[in-house]
């Protein structure tokens, strides 16, 4: 019974996935696509719960969905109509590559699956309940990852910095173009 | 592990890491290309945490944790640069974005 | 009670002095008189570049054998450390070239920014799991993507800093798609213990193998992964193209020969056979577009691509001697990179614009170091003797001859043949007055002698032609380093 | 250091330094000071080689060779590089001629180039190019020779396209580099594998080991190494770039295309001469190729109409005596011809050089003529020179040459007798083409463009000292220069040489003596030919009625002109319109516009768009996927 549940839950999470994944790639407003993205995030939290991954889920929800996109929907609203681009255009031959490189990785993956699907997908791991708790991963991080808990605390800072630096530039339209544009 | 084993996950994760890829190559505003790296990223993330799942280690979510941070950090950087091309003027079209060429 | 790991202070002194300088200019830059915040911030910076070059070398006489630190994230070897001193002196370099750029804004943050990116360099190659190489590749990664969009006054510097960030958003997702794979097929992250997992030829190990392959390429622009390099290049403000040019490339470079050599040291048939196709694509393609071009930065960008090539011919060998060719190679590379673009920035600063061959005319008379320095790196590309380039060349053949791979022998000698042409017709340009002379105005007037970056560029001249001289001592310690390898 | 050893690093260095001064002073000296600071360097660099060649002749015989190394960068197990220069008796020689022949193209370049914009630009490549051109015959390992060859070949770039406003000019130097690029190629590839199969990389030690080598890849580096050979030599098939390079200045002609550098491969064939004999198909192909060369670039030469273009054809046919001399194991010839040849064929050169300054850069023999009068030293040196080329004795190019001819009578078998004819049949066309060339400049009244120039007085137009005084010395030495092989009496050169390179062949002094009678008179009747022709020519157009009169009694004529004039013109003007033109240049053309053209494409795929580069990445990545999991 469990077990249906489990599964109904995966359908409507794996189908949210799929929906706004589609919808951040196919609405033609920056907006949009990106209130798709936080719906997109919040699917994956509902399936890296149902993978015992309870303090990434937070994670994903406060910290992704809930600031970085919330800084997103910021700048789109600043830049406000000039946000607006065109929807693909360009050669058609653009697209139909696009459209088969896109079609060629996924296959491949799916091939892959396909292909390992037999050996070592079938049985999971037995796991404690503490997996994916809070204190696991903050144990592993002061641990085994110490280096790289603080080496992204480094890239935190740099992109913030970068993040500054791009965003404060002095609004200096036109004024000694010093290069010849083409 | 009740419900779906962790091959159904990897083709959740297969099919968004494709359809960002696609939204990479296929749409022109800077800033939903931004948002299909986002995707590609959160892709690779469900990846991860279905195989630390699988394997019973949590290595793959401390990765999918740093991951975040990464992509967070590329939003940060990425949004920065839209700000300074919109307020130099410059189209926020990637395609018009091609004075560098041959 | 956590029992944190013992942090070994010895092994991360690169990067930390690289990362405090850049906290440190940071700061400067903000809290320091405005007068004075681009001195106090470029000298931190070459100090921080100087400082990590030399504990570099501090590391690299220290450790005789591979030992792998901090709970297997980062391993302390020859290998890294060879890496952090190129790295170092390139960066000290790229300062002194950096000093007259012009520039509108946050002048002090450039040297933060370029010192953070040394960091993620310096810690990039120490990097021993799939996390820290993706956290090291994204840290410099990032640092790059602001440094080539610096200029935000240039509408090209921001066209090509987006090209950056989103094609190199796009190679490091797959990179990390990729490292997913090979983390489920072996459920682990380590380089060694992925090897020693023995996956063999699980369909996931392979496939994300190829892709940590493509992810890697793209950061050392192999073609076909190459094609932003030649718009970033020419985008980016010149200094900063000189150090990605340089740098980047030593640094990936020997992270990908790492990862390949250490983590799938099983695998080797189908990487070798891959690596190689690659070189040979890169040989044909770079050489070929460097041929069309009229500006000198992308000319320069295809013919790094080309050297991309030729490394790789090293790397696809998959021996020791190809590991030691490689770690040569990089040597007489990186000078000569950096001090052609620098001879091109020095230029573009005299003219204010873009600098396309004919821009060239006349400058080995009117600055003849600057002339005479550019010629020697032309040269040095296309593996004439007196510079460093014909032994790595020569190496990096041998290695080849050695594995087996004659064709990629014969294919990169005829590359060499080609790309002399490019090459020289640079030189040619240098030392003629033509009429079109007269039509290379001065922006302003001729600007005052830049002392730093004739400096720098008698450095790498001394480089160039020293590695050819002092072959020796190179090949010794690319040797000792080669050997931290499993091969 | 030993004592031998200082004036050959003199010799070398002093060039360098030339260069260098130039290079590095920019535009703070004169172009003048540039000119003398190239030209005192070359002869310092003279000085050193002679000094080096007399304290080698005062060592004991079988005790001249002294390997010098400076640094050694290298040494890994027995294999080691360095900066290492080979003092013998052969090296002795090729620095003398360069160093001597080169001063004074350099010192006539400063009257020739007067006035030039670029002053400053030619005396710094010269100066380069003499210092590779002494690194390439100076080279103690095949890695310092590779470095010179190279560096020769930059340099002859920058100089044939020295005039680069001029689009034939940088056409040319392009073609050159193309050609050489590929000799250069095939030279690499061939010291690879040597330097793989020995070892090692130093000349004594790489030939000590030759005979331990498979066949196979001795034949293989031997073919290499004649394939860089022919293309810097400029022999068939890799000839085509050599009458192009005209387009340099004259001095360079004289220098690069006449003296040095393209008898770099002579000195190579016989440098590395144990490799050769190690691989005697190979040393054979280089004789056969050389003869070949000898009769087809002759034939050519009597249909050219660039004065310049002539005397490269000739260079050519006589660059094929070279390699046949090689290529037969006439070592001591191969040097000497070489030797005269960079006499008679830099005065020829530099004599042109002077007719083209008086007339203003006309360089078509049609416009030309009669020119004895106005210029009479000139006129003295040019036919010195023409005689030289011809082997009229006792002139230098008739002990060369005939040297040759007889080892090639000496050498016997099928092979020999047929270099042999081939040889003869040369010496008869030089005299031919060298005659008509002589005639039509010189001879007869003179032409419209002497109407321009005679405003120079008579002799003042002659230039400078500076120029007069190298053609006056080349005069000299073309004169007596064959002095130093007289068979039966005494052969001093050709024994200094052999210390280096044992000639395989030794023509008795009766072959000598019968080959030189033939070949002298074959010489004659080439020359008595062309005497004829330009005559004939003459009386038919001033005089109708004395030429119908003169044409029965020069009814021998008729036949001589039907059977060997007319066939032989028509075939030249076959091989170079039909054979060389379709066939060699085309070729070579279409390869060179498919790289760029290539390259063009290449340039379009980089479209600036971004999506097409994620595109090409994603495409990339699928394709490493599939290939991965598929051979996995």
């Amino acid at each position: 019974m469990g077990d249906v549940l489990v599964w109904l839950i995966w359908f409507l999470a794996a189908g949210g996935l799929l929906a706004s994944g589609a919808a951040v790639v196919s609405v033609s407003n920056p907006f949009y696509s990106a209130l798709a993205l936080i719906a997109n995030l919040a699917s994956l939290a509902v399936l890296y719960l149902l993978l015992s991954a309870e303090f990434l889920a937070a994670a994903q929800v406060l910290v992704y969905a809930g600031s970085v996109m919330v800084m997103f929907l910021f700048v789109v609203a600043y830049l406000g109509g000039r946000a607006d681009a065109p929807w693909a255009g360009g050669p058609p031959l653009l697209r139909t590559a696009a459209l088969v490189a896109a079609i060629a990785l996924l296959v491949e993956v799916v091939v892959v699956l396909g292909l390992a699907w037999g050996d070592n997908l079938s049985d999971p791991a037995e796991i404690s309940a503490a997996f994916g708790s809070p204190g696991a991963i903050g144990e592993l991080f002061l641990t085994d990852h110490l280096l790289a808990f603080e080496i992204t605390s480094i890239v935190l800072l740099v992109a913030a910095v970068g993040g500054v630096i791009l965003g404060t530039t002095p609004r200096r339209r036109g004024e000694n173009e010093h290069r010849r544009e083409a | 592990m009740s419900g779906p084993g962790v091959g159904w996950y990897l083709i959740l994760s297969a099919v968004v890491f494709g359809t960002g890829a696609l939204g990479v190559m296929l749409r022109r505003s800077p800033l939903i290309v931004l948002l299909s790296l986002e995707l590609m990223l959160n892709a690779a993330n469900l990846a991860l945490i279905a195989f630390a799942r699988q394997q019973g280690d949590l290595d793959g979510q401390v990765f999918a944790l740093a991951v975040m941070a990464v992509a967070a950090a590329e939003v940060a950087i990425g949004l920065g640069l839209i700000v300074a091309l919109a307020r130099r003027d410059l189209p926020l079209d990637v395609d018009q974005a091609s004075a560098l060429k041959g | 009670m956590i029992d944190t790991p013992k942090v070994d202070w010895f092994a991360l002194g690169p990067t930390l002095a690289l990362l405090g300088a850049s906290g440190v200019a940071l700061l400067a830059s903000v809290l320091v008189p405005a007068w004075m915040r681009k001195g106090v911030a470029a000298g931190l910076a070459f100090l921080g570049f100087a400082l990590a070059a030399i504990l570099g070398g501090a590391v690299f006489a220290e450790t005789a054998s591979p030992e792998t630190t901090i709970a297997g994230s980062m391993v302390q070897d020859r290998l890294g450390a060879f890496a952090q001193v190129v790295v170092g002196a390139i960066g000290a370099i790229v300062v002194l070239v950096s000093w007259a750029e012009p520039r509108r804004s946050h002048r002090g943050e450039y040297y933060a920014l370029l010192a953070a990116a040394g960091a993620g360099m310096v810690f990039f190659v120490t990097a021993s799991n799939l996390m820290t190489l993706f956290l090291g590749l994204e840290w410099f990664s990032l640092c790059l993507y602001v440094l080539v969009a610096y200029d935000t006054h240039r509408a090209r510097s921001l066209e090509a800093g987006l090209k950056y960030l989103i094609v190199g958003g796009f190679g490091s997702a797959i990179l990390l798609f990729g490292s997913a794979l090979v983390y489920g097929a072996t459920g682990e992250l380590g380089f060694a213990e992925i090897a020693a997992a023995g996956a063999g030829s699980d369909p996931f190990l392979v496939a994300g193998l190829a892709m940590v392959l493509g992810g890697l390429a793209f950061k050392v622009s192999a073609a076909p992964f190459h094609m932003w390099t030649p718009d970033v290049y020419q985008g980016s403000p010149s200094s900063v193209t000189s150090f990605m040019s340089a740098a980047t490339k030593v640094a990936a470079m020997l992270v990908l020969l790492r990862v390949l050599t250490t983590a799938f040291p099983e695998e080797r048939e189908i990487w070798t056979v891959a690596v190689a196709v690659l070189a040979a694509v890169s040989l044909v393609w770079g050489n070929l577009a460097a041929f069309a071009q009229r500006d000198v930065k992308r000319l320069l960008a295809f013919s790094s691509v080309s050297h991309a090539g030729f490394m790789l011919v090293a790397v696809a060998a998959g021996t020791e001697a190809g590991a030691e060719a490689l770690l040569y190679y990089l040597v007489p590379y990186a000078a000569m990179s950096v001090g052609a673009f620098a001879v091109v920035a020095a230029r573009e600063r005299e003219l204010g614009r873009d600098v396309s061959l004919e821009d060239l005319a006349g400058l080995g008379w009117e600055r003849p170091l600057l002339g005479l320095s550019l010629w020697v790196f032309m040269l040095g590309f296309a593996g004439f003797p007196l510079t460093g380039g014909m032994f790595g060349k020569l190496f990096v053949f041998t290695a080849a001859y050695e594995a087996g791979d004659w064709w990629l022998v014969v294919l990169g000698v005829l590359a060499t043949a080609v790309s002399i042409a490019y090459y020289l017709n640079v030189v040619r340009w240098l030392y003629m007055r033509t009429g079109a002379d007269l039509g290379v105005a001065l922006a302003g007037g001729s600007p005052p002698r830049d002392a730093a970056l004739e400096v720098a560029v008698a450095l790498t001249v001394l480089v160039t032609v020293g590695s050819f001289f002092a072959a020796q001592p190179i090949l010794d310690a690319a040797a000792d380093a080669a050997r931290s390898l499993p091969f | 250091m030993n004592a031998a050893v200082t004036g050959a690093w003199v010799c070398l260095l002093a060039p360098l330094a030339g260069a260098l001064a130039i290079t590095l002073a920019g535009e703070r000296i004169s172009r003048r000071t540039a000119g003398w600071i190239s030209t005192l360097t070359t002869f310092v660099a003279f000085a050193g080689a002679l000094d080096a060649f007399i304290r080698l002749w005062a060592r004991n015989h079988g005790d001249r060779e002294v390997l010098s190394t400076a640094y050694t960068w290298l040494a890994a197990g027995d294999f080691e590089v360095g900066f290492q220069i080979l003092v013998d008796p052969l090296s002795t020689v090729m620095m003398l001629v360069v160093s001597g022949v080169g001063g004074l193209i350099v010192w006539y370049s400063m009257g020739y180039m007067a006035g030039d914009d670029e002053e400053r630009r030619y005396f710094a490549y010269m100066s380069l190019f003499v210092f590779s051109m002494l690194l390439l015959v100076e080279a103690g390992n095949f890695l310092l020779l590779l470095v010179g060859w190279g560096l020769v070949g930059l340099a002859s770039y920058l100089l044939i396209g020295f005039w680069h406003e001029r689009a034939e000019a940088v056409a040319a130097a392009k073609k050159a580099f193309v050609v050489n690029a590929f000799g250069d190629a095939t030279f690499a590839l061939a010291l690879v594998l040597l330097v793989w199969e020995t070892g090692t990389l130093e000349y004594p030690s790489v030939f000590e080991r030759v005979d331990g080598l498979s066949s196979t890849i001795v034949t293989l580096v031997a073919l290499g190494l004649l394939g860089g050979a022919v293309a810097k030599s400029a022999q068939i098939p890799l000839h085509t770039w050599l009458p192009d390079a005209m387009e340099g200045p004259t001095p360079v002609s004289a220098l690069i295309h006449a003296a040095t550098m393209v008898t770099a491969g002579v000195y190579l064939l016989v440098r590395t001469s144990p490799v050769f004999e190690a691989a005697v198909e190979i040393q054979h192909l280089a004789a056969i190729l050389g003869a070949v060369t000898l009769v087809a670039a002759g034939l050519i030469a009597l249909v050219q109409w660039d004065i310049k273009r002539v005397i490269a054809y000739s260079t050519m046919s006589q660059i094929g005596y070279m390699f046949l001399a090689a290529g037969i194991g006439a070592y001591g010839y191969a040097i000497f011809h070489l030797m005269t040849h960079a006499f008679f064929k830099a005065l020829l050169f530099m004599s042109a050089g002077v007719v083209i300054h008086h007339l203003h850069g006309e360089q078509d023999i049609r416009r030309m003529g009669g020119l004895r009068a106005v210029l009479p030293r000139t006129h003295v040196a040019f036919g010195v020179g023409t005689l030289a080329l011809v082997g009229i004795p006792p002139l230098a190019g008739f002990w060369s040459k005939d040297g040759i001819i007889a080892s090639a009578l000496a050498t016997g078998g099928v092979l020999g007798w047929s270099l042999y004819l081939a040889a003869l049949v040369g010496a008869l066309l030089t005299g031919m083409y060298a005659l008509r060339l002589y005639f039509a400049v010189w001879q007869g009244p003179p032409r419209e463009t002497e109407d321009e120039a005679h405003t120079h007085a008579s002799g003042q137009s002659e230039g400078p000292l500076s120029m007069l005084v190298p053609v006056g010395v080349l005069t000299c030495l073309s004169t007596i220069g064959g002095l130093l092989v007289v068979p039966g009496l005494w052969k001093p050169f050709e024994h200094w040489v052999e210390e280096s390179a044992e000639a395989l062949v030794h023509p008795t002094v009766a072959q000598d003596y019968a080959t030189s009678v033939v070949a002298v008179a074959l010489g004659l009747v080439g020359v008595w030919l062309a005497r004829r022709a330009f005559e004939h020519g003459r009386q038919l157009v001033t005089d109708p009625t004395a030429w119908r009169i003169l044409e029965r009694k020069l009814y021998v004529d008729e036949l001589y002109d039907a059977v060997f004039y007319r066939p032989a013109a028509a075939l030249a003007v076959t091989l170079r319109q039909d054979v060389e033109g379709p066939v060699v240049e085309r070729s070579l053309d279409e390869i060179g516009a498919g790289t760029l053209h290539a390259g063009g494409e290449l340039s379009r795929a980089q479209s600036g768009l971004l999506r097409t580069y994620a595109i090409t990445v994603a495409f990339a990545v699928s394709v490493l996927v599939v290939v991965f999991v598929a051979v996995r």
